[in-house]
């Protein structure tokens, strides 16, 4: 258990680091080293399946985020910031975070998973049956490709269409008079 | 950018044929060990990537399938609403397991099982490697506007890729 | 006290995208939040003592074609994976999108700070 | 009937993966084919009117696949989303050809579709996330279309800004699966009624009233709305004012509140709340706008509030076990409203967007005296924005009488003295619109103004015909209860009405 908290303090700390320092380069490192904690603490929370796609998705995420930050100039962050405006947003949050801490006693203790207690939850049925039924070994794979495919169907589309968008975006010239032939 | 040293070069046209096999290899395997189509096509795209950050975006643009790649994209997302539809032709119902349940069993644990989830699977691998590899090749693309923030937005060179 | 913990990274990221003025510290704000709620869920499902949701050779009696006890009473929940696999995807894809309209703002304005570039107002 | 029920999401996927490898060589044949798909998709939702039913996908049974729902909220919705779609595809034609690489955009609109079909017929809250985040990807692609200086920003602020709701919603369904062990909106339905409202439900909740909000641009959260509508070409802001608010935030947001959670006293004077916020901070914004598209952008965060605000009304009704006549009245009001607004709405946006072809301005007070030169255009606006206003034979004074009997008959008689004024404050500000854009002097520069012809005109008709006849909706008997009437039950009946689609 104590190896979660260790994962989770220094998530928190890379976070904080990521949101208070001034270079854009150094804050986006602090995001790839979130991103491993987490894939870490995926594979001992025995999610192996994550753990590989979350490395895999934040080397590219990286790569990603970097090629926004390093154009030669102004990777260092200046300006005042007003401070009044941050006061009082940094107030909401912390009323947010104290009223969100409550909610999680209402959840089962950790470490105990809904699904053992409730009867007529899916989850035992995947774990029971899900061979037979998909003839997947491994579960994780049966309910994405199987039980439910339909949300993975949706998954593709939205990458589909994000993709798209980014080469919409990132098109040269989007505008041309009606007699203009396509560029 | 005219890309990396030598040393670079050569390793990493060695290392990207050993990064592609590990992703097919991730991909079909996706039903029986951890991975799958998502895991396995970001590393097809990676492979790709790795050569781009060795290479130069010059080398890529000639020598990589650009067009292909928007192709393979909308192929790969095509084929996996074919499988689903192939369900409802066969199974009677949308997104059915047709070949398991009717047609090819396969044995538990074997490369042939779970009918059509490592057929899901490859459709999956293809589309995210190549729509992933376009992404990162649109966004570097751009890069040679990116120099000079103030040109106006007519004059610029036409990103490949595109129609 | 550990969903608190995630609680709190989702606050870190929710405080950074509301507050900051830099076009890539919002977006790493954004991150930082879908990396919580993904983290979070996983955690529902965790079981102590548990173990991956992959059969093995192991994990089938021999001879009889079923699973074992052991695997079918500590095998931790696969659903939370499954949504958790799809809510990754999700935040890749939107993760491409918002950065290349930074870049693109980048290139319209030449800067990545929001107060030098507000021309529309709410 | 509910066998048609993946077309919806089926049909504008495939073609959506399709369109793209057309290139500019095949751009007639794309435009030819993403009109057929939307047209088609109107003539299956007129046929899915009236019919119930449910979908289990991939053969799964309800509780450990997914299900899609087709019950009377759901027909109502597809009919809204679908009209407005066919008629935008429609006028996209040929206002789409002032842009480069149309057959994306064609793919991008089609994608949206299928994102809100897809929201509007699931029966299973993870997959509402699913296709609400196709639906708002598409959109935030599409605002930033035009790629100039203030889309891009528009489109940025609008993301972030839905980015965050996704994540609240997001955290909302981990917390209601963390407590009820389902995804199912049934059997979390059926879990939440034997657990009761605990904390971490209560903050669920509270994150979807937030998430769903800012996609619905509520008035707390309407930051991004007056910014990203205008940005978008025309046919996209009248589906983002028209259907996209509606279906991602309104729909989904009542869905949950009554189908899954159940009324409650709180919730429902949050929403109280809010709908009466956005209608007077929503109006006396527009009120001082010069930009058309603006202007019509503050009225959608306005007309929002008349919706939330008869929805919520009929959820308090319901949670003090009130008269369900007056309760039903209300919610009739609000969705009578809601597919009324998605008409005008949408004819309002398209009209301005014809101006805005014609003219090259979209301020108002560089326009005028175009009422020569554009006389259906003229025709049109002026027909939408008597809706808008709710002048009598139109469809909007329907709606917006039968929320102000609700609210009287349930003896709130200061929120219907509001809902009077700030109609007649809409009324005045449209009558500002036709004076300075169609009344007046033509200015020198737009001696040459002419009309758009073709497509654009036979969408606008398309939208101002139903503009004058949807008032037969309530007035007719016969139709009122096959199209209407289905869909208030839906929410009056609340959760058990989840439990008897799912034979529980």
């Amino acid at each position: 258990m104590a190896i979660f908290y260790i994962l989770l303090f220094f998530m928190v700390i890379a976070a904080i680091i990521a949101v208070e320092t001034k270079d854009l380069l150094g804050s986006v490192i602090c995001v790839g080293a979130i991103g491993f904690g987490g894939s870490l603490m995926f594979l001992l929370l025995y999610a192996p399946d994550i753990a590989i796609t979350q490395i895999v998705v934040e080397v590219l995420g990286l790569i990603i985020l970097i090629r926004a930050t390093i154009s030669r100039d102004h990777t260092f962050i200046t300006g005042e910031r007003e401070f009044f405006g941050m006061v009082v947003s940094v107030a909401i949050l912390l009323v947010i975070f104290l009223a969100g801490i409550k909610v999680f006693e209402s959840l089962p203790p950790f470490g105990t998973p809904i699904f053992a207690k409730a009867p007529e939850a899916p989850s035992q049925t995947y774990i029971e049956k899900g061979l037979a039924d998909t003839g997947a070994a491994n579960v994780v794979a049966g309910v994405i490709l199987d039980y439910r495919g339909y949300d993975t169907l949706g998954e593709t589309t939205v990458l589909f269409t994000s993709i798209l968008g980014a080469t919409v975006i990132l098109r040269t010239r989007s505008r041309k008079r009606l007699e203009e032939p396509d560029t | 950018m005219k890309g990396m040293t030598i040393i670079v070069k050569t390793i990493c046209g060695w290392v990207k044929v050993l990064i592609f096999l590990f992703g097919i290899n991730i991909i079909l395997f996706g039903h029986l060990t951890p991975g799958g189509g998502f895991a396995g096509g970001v590393i097809l795209a990676s492979s790709y990537v790795l050569m781009m950050l060795a290479f130069g975006r010059e080398f890529v643009e000639k020598n990589l399938p650009i067009p292909l790649a928007s192709r393979l994209d909308c192929f790969g997302a095509f084929l996996f609403a074919a499988v689903a539809i192939l369900g409802l032709v066969f199974g009677g119902t949308f997104f059915v397991n047709f070949l398991y349940q009717k047609y090819l069993p396969g044995h538990a644990l074997h490369l042939v099982s779970a009918g059509t989830i490592p057929l899901s699977n490859i459709a999956i691998g293809l589309k995210v490697g190549a729509s992933l590899f376009l992404a990162i090749f649109a966004l570097s693309a751009f890069r040679k506007d990116f120099q000079r923030p103030d040109a106006g937005g007519d004059n610029k060179r036409p990103v490949a890729g595109q129609e | 006290m550990l969903y608190a913990l995630c609680f709190l990274l989702f606050m870190i990221g929710l405080y950074c995208a509301v507050v900051k003025k830099n076009l890539v510290k919002i977006v790493i704000g954004l991150a930082i939040m879908e990396y919580a709620v993904n983290l979070f869920l996983i955690m529902l499902g965790y079981r102590v003592g548990g173990t991956a949701p992959i059969i093995g050779r192991g994990d089938i009696q021999a001879g009889a074609e079923r699973l074992t006890a052991h695997f079918i009473n500590s095998a931790v929940d696969p659903l939370p994976q499954a949504l958790v696999l799809t809510a990754i995807v999700i935040s890749l894809g939107s993760l491409a999108l918002l950065i290349s309209i930074c870049i693109r703002i980048y290139d319209k304005y030449g800067t990545f700070d929001i107060t030098e570039i507000r021309r529309l107002r709410g | 009937m509910s066998r048609v029920l993946p077309a919806f999401v089926v049909a504008p996927l495939v073609m959506a993966f399709i369109l793209p490898v057309f290139g500019r060589k095949g751009k007639a044949v794309a435009t030819l084919l993403a009109n057929l798909v939307t047209i088609s998709l109107l003539a299956l939702a007129v046929a899915c009117v009236g019919k119930t039913g449910i979908y289990e996908v991939g053969n799964w049974s309800s509780r450990i696949g997914i299900v899609l729902v087709l019950d009377g909220l759901t027909s109502l919705m597809l009919l809204a989303v679908n009209t407005v779609s066919a008629a935008a595809m429609l006028f996209s034609v040929r206002y789409m050809e002032q842009y480069t690489a149309k057959t994306k955009y064609l793919s991008l609109f089609l994608l949206m579709v299928a994102g809100m079909n897809g929201v509007v017929i699931s029966g299973d809250i993870f997959n509402l996330f699913v296709f609400l985040e196709i639906a708002s990807i598409a959109s935030y692609a599409l605002v930033g279309f035009g790629c100039e200086h203030e889309e891009l920003e528009a489109s940025f602020k609008y993301m972030v800004l839905g980015t965050v709701a996704s994540s609240f919603i997001l955290l909302g369904i981990a917390l209601v699966y963390g407590n009820t062990g389902a995804l199912n909106m049934a059997y979390t339905a059926k879990a939440i009624q034997q657990t009761g409202i605990n904390a971490g439900l209560a903050f669920a909740m509270s994150l979807f009233i937030a998430g769903f909000g800012l996609k619905a641009a509520l008035v707390p959260f309407h930051a991004w709305l007056p910014d990203a509508h205008p940005s978008a070409p025309a046919p996209i802001s009248a589906m983002l004012s028209g259907v996209l608010i509606k279906a991602l935030g309104i729909y989904a947001l009542s869905r949950l509140i009554f189908n899954v959670f159940g009324v409650s006293v709180p919730v429902s004077w949050v929403l109280i709340a809010l709908g009466v916020l956005s209608m007077v901070v929503g109006v006396f914004l527009a009120v001082g706008q010069w930009d058309f598209k603006r202007l019509l952008a503050y009225h959608s965060i306005s007309q929002m509030g008349y919706v939330v605000l008869g929805i919520g009304l009929g959820a308090l009704i319901l949670a003090k076990h009130g008269n369900p006549l007056w309760a039903s009245l209300a919610i009739l009001g609000a969705l009578f409203h809601l597919v009324n607004h998605a008409v005008f709405k949408s004819l309002l946006f398209l009209t301005s967007g014809s101006v805005e072809m014609a003219t090259g301005t979209r301020q108002l007070k560089k326009m005028g005296g175009l009422v020569e030169r554009m006389p259906y255009t003229r025709a049109a606006c002026t027909i939408a924005s008597a809706s808008i206003a709710g002048v009598p034979p139109f469809n909007g004074f329907w709606s917006k009488l039968i929320l102000v009997i609700a609210a009287v008959q349930a003896g709130f008689f200061g929120l219907a003295a509001i809902t009077v004024v700030v109609s007649l404050v809409t009324l005045l500000s449209f009558l500002k619109v036709q004076r300075y854009v169609f009344l007046g002097e033509l200015p020198e520069e737009l001696q040459n103004t002419r009309e758009n012809g073709g497509s654009m005109l036979i969408a606008m008709f398309f939208l101002a015909a139903l503009c004058m006849l949807m008032g037969l909706l309530v007035l007719v008997p016969s139709l009122r209860v096959t199209v209407l009437q289905p869909a208030v039950d839906v929410l009056i009946e609340g959760v058990s009405h989840s439990m008897k689609v799912a034979n529980l």
